[in-house]
């Protein structure tokens, strides 16, 4: 089980502010990106830009980064803080 | 009070500035960039901004910010204050004050972590506008 | 008040920001240089600083800075403070506030205009040393 | 008849403030600094100095400046402000 969380537009897309989300042990975040628009086609166009970070455990991830079970994965829209 | 923090309500830039200038007598210049609510963006008028943040991972982001200011510039103290929240037009944002022995350190730093923190810190700004209420994407 | 001044007294921050944010809503980011008083120059311990000015001329300089900022750099106001007399180690000696839609245009007029107060102000410092007092020739 | 005012070190050396000075009208800046060493020795090596600025009626002045009855004539060693 992983927490997903959503953050600014992509929570307005997904109508949704986190999520526990049940997916095989360590996968790459690449295979949970493919998993995650599945299971969010409002959003699953913003997934596949490049614009959009992924972190896990509050740190940025690659397609390579491996999720474990317990890690916090969270979804971030472009940043427009300052 | 914290050097590094996200809040709600606003800041003094007195009591800033007197934070970052206790860490030594030996600064000379102290830089200051202070984000504020412009009421036009994009054409559009604003009438309200609102800025979330992702909490624990934006802090943890500035305090990097900081760390890296101090381990790459040569200044001797840096503070960061950014506001969440609904914020009107005209209102404080954000405030980064780089404290050095000389001028030029300080403004390098602060110029580097205003732009490294609209860069890589989780914090967005929706903009309220007669046509409704927009997540601003500076980086599309 | 005035947004270019030279006085005896201690400036509040807040104030002048404020001063000088009430020219437009469209200001977007304050960029402001604060000199300070430094406990050491050329490996000398410094225990008291005093600044004399060419009354009227000085004045007149910081004004044509102002003036010429506004008309150089994209920038929407410019706020100069400096001190005169008396100021202690750590104390406030200068503050230069330049406001603008974006904050480049605020940091290149801030620095530019910093350095250009330097450059023709007739404004001299006096520090305090062991050793006596001495007359800072910065520009030998 | 010209006022020549002194400021930081200069006012020190000279131990004065301000002068007024009879001189030929219509004189260039560079002809009155020969007056000045003259009249102040203790500074006359500053005056040589180009460091030290001149101004006539508080706008700086150059070796051709005309100088005329009522002038301000203000020697400015290094400035040290900001």
């Amino acid at each position: 089980m992983i927490k997903v969380r959503f953050f600014a537009m992509l929570k307005n897309k997904t109508g949704k502010e986190e999520v526990n989300l049940s997916v095989p042990d360590n996968i790459t975040l690449e295979k949970l990106k493919a998993i995650l628009k599945n299971e969010f086609p409002a959003i699953a166009e913003f997934i596949e830009r490049k614009s959009i970070m992924i972190s896990v455990n509050q740190e940025f991830a690659t397609n390579t980064t491996i999720i474990k079970d317990g890690d916090e994965v969270a979804l971030l829209p472009p940043f427009s803080g300052g | 009070m914290d050097l590094v923090r996200i809040q709600k309500q606003d800041f003094d830039i007195n009591k800033e500035v007197e934070l970052v200038k206790a860490a030594s007598k030996s600064i000379g210049g102290v830089v200051s960039f202070l984000g504020a609510g412009r009421d036009i963006s994009k054409g559009e008028q604003i009438t309200m901004l609102d800025f979330e943040h992702y909490p624990g991972m934006a802090e943890k982001k500035l305090q990097e910010i900081r760390e890296r200011a101090l381990k790459n510039f040569n200044i001797i103290e840096m503070g960061i204050v950014h506001r969440i929240g609904e914020i009107d037009i005209g209102e404080n944002i954000v405030l980064i004050i780089a404290a050095a022995q000389h001028r030029n350190d300080a403004f390098m730093a602060c110029e580097w972590a205003i732009a490294e923190l609209k860069r890589i810190t989780p914090i967005w700004k929706r903009e309220t506008t007669k046509k409704g209420e927009v997540w601003v994407e500076e980086h599309p």
